[in-house]
């Protein structure tokens, strides 16, 4: 497996016409270890989805390096595999083709299509194999886009909110499944979350990022015992303390919108 | 105005060859507006028979220079067209490419022969001589293969690269096939079926016209005598005067001597073969491009030009 | 089933108004009686091209052969420049511009040069029916890579798929509405330029089509107008229709209205 | 400006291989001297028909008149097609058929049908080049309405947007990318229908071209290939490019690669 | 304000090739007061987002009928907002001009776009009003979508998940101004949602769908008053039976996929 190492990333995006060129952070460091779970928590907007895409080499760093074990990425590939905000399904390909699709490339193609099956009925959707994306529910989508991360089985797992339209028994039916398959393989998990608690549960450590300006606010590790349990002390302790945290920022960007700070 | 025929204008077609030398001449000498008065004269030049016929059928000119072919295909067709006067005869020569063994007309067994159209005047013409010597065109299961729209532009190219062997041009093509890409001659001007009888120009209008605008038609008529006789005298202006014509739509000029040779193979003129328009059209019967035996009984009125003719 | 009668109904109605305009015409001559062609001499001249003289299933063998070969290179070639201009910058600004220069140069213009190059032949009428189809294809193609949804491309990246397979399991894909629109419009522009190179007078309909001109034989102009666009309506429901149905079906597009 | 350089790059490297072609046949004559043209003399050519005789100023201002009002047309009644086919099952049905029956006809036999509908004129050749572009427009139209994303339009709905408002604020801003293409379309194949449509002897560039080619002038040909080109080239950098760029950077698909 | 009733629906796909026909549910009846905040639960794919297309008029019912009012619902119409699972805007157009885009057939332009700047500022977008959809992220997207809805101001309001992407602050901000603008304005609100805790939190009624086969399983009217106390006993009791039954539902759908029920 591989570790993670993020040196003083910067991202602006500077075709916005609008706001002239917009920095969404500008210097976000940040060392995972092989084998770690780490959530990355923060308000709508504040660059979870961009600092993943960064990782993954899909978007480029304006300044800074991410390095994947020793390499340095500059590109995307299949040692990290992604399961994006939104499903991202080939909307041409039926739902056990999405999944086979992912692993066309590692196995041959009658293994691909038993691991395929093997993932989609670990997210109850055995019963939709042929059916295609668009007769699938919203919570259907993200199942599969999850399966088929799942079934690439990469060294490195990025997730952007995978259970979020999720109900919450299939949500921690999934938590569970997740950390079973991260004991397991001991893959470095990044996982970005609206869901504290989620966090909480999940991961090593947790990783709180702010916004205006973006940045990593916090990092907390959780050291409490797997596995754990949502009503214990310690558990109640750490959420309400990241919740404090958070809350903060949401009330700096409210009083940004709603007093004086900002005129148009 | 634009398309239709009525009101002042009098709307003259011809084509920018040498052979429409009569009706070049008298638009460029002012021969016509002479004629006609105060009556606005408008020319048109058209690049090819049918696109000519069309202009005539649809009204947008009154008169003009045409190639019979097209017009006796009309008038059988049941098109309204009459012939008033002729304006040059002659104008045919077969030719064949430098590097085939093609001399005589019974020499294209087996070969490729092309004609600016189907069933054109000079297609007629070579497949009744080929019918002489017993030979058909593929085009009803003969042995000489035959491509029946090689304009003239292109029968340049493909007899440069030897991809056709014979070709039945007009002129100046013919000529400028023999003078400058070293053709062979398979048949004189003279020679070809018709030769010198057969019209290449005919000045044509529709009967209604002729009907309803005699005086036009006179007035026309005049300006084409004075034009022919134009040209019958002063050669070297003639091909000048066309030449220009030429460069002025293409901005090139063909060699000169190519123009003086090929005005040797055509003759302008207002006498009119009435017959060997009914022998042609017979022909092209017999060569079964006409289903039904032609019959140009008033297709030819030349009794205004025969009077304008006579005035002197 | 319903589909079938309704365009029947359609364009028999079609067929009876333009009879009776003709017919009106022979009796009031609006329009030139000579040029004014019928839709019954047609079907006639259909008969007797196919089942007395032959002329029309001979040129219509010979044109087809041209337009399948013509047809496929124009698909082929157009995809992979529409391709190349939707990925590369670079080449979509320079063989872009090319590719645009070209494409209003009408086929009488390529005949010369085809003639130039390739002699005067099959060939070169295949050069020109190919060019006649192809700046559509690539153009739609071209469109069709553009508009891929983004995400679709980094998925597939970050599973490997890179260069030549990116392009064929994901680009090609999703760019198969465009690519249909492109293989009408090449199949439509392969025909017309069919027609104008074969006036060179190598067989086809396109020589009987002069020929028949050259004799005002308008119902035979006609006539082979049916002949083209009705082998352009068995192509479209044999081939363009069922792929379109089969792929906006899949994608859920199907009941947009 | 990277951009214009590499451009002027790229067409003077297309420039002087040609020339260079040109003059190695002229000594080996591998091809057809005759009919073989050079790209000097394209210039030359250019030079003298603008500024010495003016023949090319003439026929081009008619030319660029006749296809502004073609052009125009085949846009709007194309987008009005292709939106009617795109949007209604019983059209795309019967008018469908028809579309695709027709579009494959070529502009040759348009012509003789327009002098019968409209005399032999201008309104005949505005109407060729018209059909000449109108398909084009249909048909991506048409695939650009059945692409919309059909969120969108349940979207509008239910903020009350129906009919009209529906296809004029929802379904033609989503289909932009399409109409685009088919506007690039229309216009190129608008050009070609024109120089068929011309040749019949009412001036403008296509028949010069015809009579150039007439007397072997093969350098004005290439140099009315040129204007023609050039002038493509001038509407796409002017409209169709600064369009696309425009609409692909607002919908976020610049980068696709 | 519209009542909303709903009698003897059924939802059956037919054109999916794989399954034959689809049934989604097959009789669901439930009548919505004036004025009323109902939540939809259920587990993914249950038919939740189906049944809101079917009352918002974009979908045809198989069988049964819909009444808002006095009126067959048989078309989609401005008296009913919808926020979409997804967030549907118009690519084309910016922040601002999505959300006046659903005003401008009710009021004067300048109104329109005050009015849209007054709700935008409510998600906190005010920085954004120029910026087009693919430069927002995720959650932002959501929030442009909300203030669309909220800001067409309908007599009902559809909302399907409108609040999953987003952070627990942002979350629980809006939850306040959904339920103030809920009391003053009188809007019968169909809330789907994968919360409990926010259905408790937000509605009058709990509507509790199941799976396999599809339909409704209980109603659970919420007595608390409000504002709700998140930890009082009456919520979480009400939090445990809801979710007692929803594991259920789940449990069911789980012995179909593994055990032997289901085989392909
Ligand atoms: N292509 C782009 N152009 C300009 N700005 C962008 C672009 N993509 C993202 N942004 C901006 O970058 C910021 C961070 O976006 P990002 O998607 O990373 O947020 P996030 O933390 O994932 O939020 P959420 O929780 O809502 O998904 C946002 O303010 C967004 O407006
Ligand atoms: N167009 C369609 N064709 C066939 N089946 C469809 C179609 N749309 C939805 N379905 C099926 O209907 C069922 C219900 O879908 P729906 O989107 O209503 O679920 P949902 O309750 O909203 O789920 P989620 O919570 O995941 O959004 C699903 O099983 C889905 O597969
Ligand atoms: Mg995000
Ligand atoms: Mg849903």
């Amino acid at each position: 497996m591989q570790s993670v190492s993020i040196k003083n990333v910067e991202k602006t995006f500077s075709n916005t016409k609008e706001l002239g060129s917009f920095t969404v952070f500008d210097d976000i460091s940040l060392n995972i270890q092989e084998g770690e779970f780490v959530s990355l928590l923060g308000p709508s907007g504040c660059g979870k989805s961009t600092l993943l895409n960064i990782i993954a080499g899909l978007d480029k760093a304006t300044k800074g390096t991410i390095y994947v074990g020793d390499h340095l990425v500059n590109g995307p590939g299949s040692d990290r595999g992604v399961v994006f905000q939104e499903a991202a399904l080939m909307p041409w390909l039926t739902v056990l083709d999405n999944v086979t699709f992912a692993l066309k490339k590692k196995l041959p193609k009658q293994e691909a299509k038993k691991r395929a099956e093997e993932y989609l009925k670990l997210v109850h959707l055995s019963r939709f194999l042929d059916s295609y994306p668009y007769e699938l529910s919203g919570g259907m989508k993200q199942r599969v886009s999850i399966a088929r991360a799942l079934a690439m089985d990469p060294d490195i797992l990025l997730m952007d909110e995978p259970f979020g339209a999720l109900d919450e028994q299939t949500r921690s039916m999934l938590h569970k499944e997740l950390h079973d398959i991260w004991e397991k393989t001991q893959k470095t998990i990044i996982f970005v979350t609206h869901n504290i608690r989620e966090s909480i549960l999940l991961s090593d450590r947790i990783v709180l990022m702010g916004t205006r300006p973006g940045g990593i606010r916090e990092v907390y590790p959780v050291s409490l015992d797997r596995p754990r349990d949502t009503s214990s002390t310690g558990f109640i302790q750490l959420e309400k303390e990241i919740n404090s945290v958070l809350a903060k920022e949401i009330d700096k960007v409210m009083k940004e919108e709603i007093g004086d700070g900002y005129s148009r | 105005g634009e398309g239709s025929a009525s009101g002042e204008d009098v709307n003259i077609g011809y084509f920018p060859n040498l052979d429409h030398a009569a009706g070049i001449v008298g638009k460029e000498k002012g021969y016509f507006e002479d004629e006609m008065g105060d009556r606005p004269v408008e020319f048109q030049n058209f690049p090819n028979g049918n696109d000519f016929i069309d202009a005539l059928d649809g009204g947008s000119i009154d008169i003009g220079y045409v190639g019979p072919g097209p017009a006796i295909n009309y008038y059988l067709s049941g098109g309204e067209i009459v012939v008033i006067g002729a304006a040059a005869n002659g104008a045919t020569l077969l030719v064949s490419q430098e590097d085939t063994d093609i001399h005589n007309i019974e020499d294209l067994d087996g070969h490729a022969f092309g004609t600016p159209g189907n069933g054109c005047t000079h297609n007629v013409q070579l497949e009744i001589m080929m019918k002489e010597e017993g030979l058909e065109s593929s085009r009803i299961g003969g042995t000489v293969d035959h491509q029946s729209h090689v304009a003239p532009a292109s029968s340049v190219g493909m007899f440069e690269q030897g991809e056709l062997d014979a070709y039945a041009a007009p002129e100046p093509w013919g000529t400028l096939l023999e003078q400058e890409h070293n053709a062979n001659v398979i048949s004189e001007w003279d020679e070809v079926f018709l030769g010198e009888e057969l019209a290449s120009v005919v000045l044509v209008t529709t009967p209604e016209y002729l009907e309803e605008n005699p005086e036009e038609v006179d007035n026309v008529l005049r300006a084409h005598k004075k034009s022919v006789e134009f040209t019958q005298e002063n050669t070297d202006e003639t091909l000048a005067t066309v030449n220009n014509l030429i460069y002025d739509l293409t901005q090139n000029e063909l060699p000169e001597e190519v123009l003086v040779k090929a005005w040797d193979r055509l003759e302008v003129t207002t006498e009119t073969h009435a017959d060997a328009l009914q022998d042609w059209a017979t022909a092209s019967y017999e060569l079964n491009f006409l289903e039904e035996e032609p019959d140009l009984d008033g297709f030819v009125d030349t009794s205004r030009l025969d009077s304008i003719l006579d005035e002197e | 089933m319903v589909i079938a009668v309704r365009r029947i109904i359609f364009f028999a109605t079609l067929f009876t108004i333009w009879e009776i305009l003709y017919r009106l015409n022979q009796v009031y001559e609006v329009r030139s009686t000579t040029l004014f062609p019928s839709p019954i001499g047609a079907v006639e001249q259909l008969y007797i091209g196919f089942f007395e003289t032959g002329i029309l299933t001979e040129a219509l063998s010979q044109s087809l052969q041209r337009i399948a070969v013509g047809f496929t290179l124009a698909v082929i070639i157009g995809a992979l420049l529409g391709i190349v201009l939707g990925i590369s910058k670079i080449a979509d600004e320079t063989l872009g511009s090319l590719v645009i220069a070209l494409q209003s140069v009408p086929s009488i213009v390529w005949l010369p040069i085809a003639f130039v190059l390739f002699g005067v032949g099959n060939t070169a009428i295949i050069f020109v029916v190919t060019l006649g189809g192809t700046w559509a294809m690539t153009l739609n193609m071209r469109m069709g890579i553009k508009n891929v949804e983004p995400i679709l491309i980094r998925a597939a990246k970050t599973m490997g798929y890179q260069g030549k397979e990116l392009v064929w399991r994901v680009m090609i894909p999703a760019s198969i509405p465009s690519a249909l629109t492109g293989m009408r419009l090449a199949w439509a522009f392969g025909w017309r330029a069919l027609m104008a190179a074969e006036l060179i007078g190598r067989g086809g309909l396109g020589r009987t089509l002069m020929d028949a001109r050259d004799f005002y034989n308008m119902d035979l102009v006609i006539a082979i107008m049916v002949i083209i666009a009705v082998i352009g309506l068995i192509v479209e429901y044999l081939v363009f229709n069922k792929i379109e149905k089969n792929v906006l079906s899949r994608w859920g597009l199907n009941d947009n209205r």
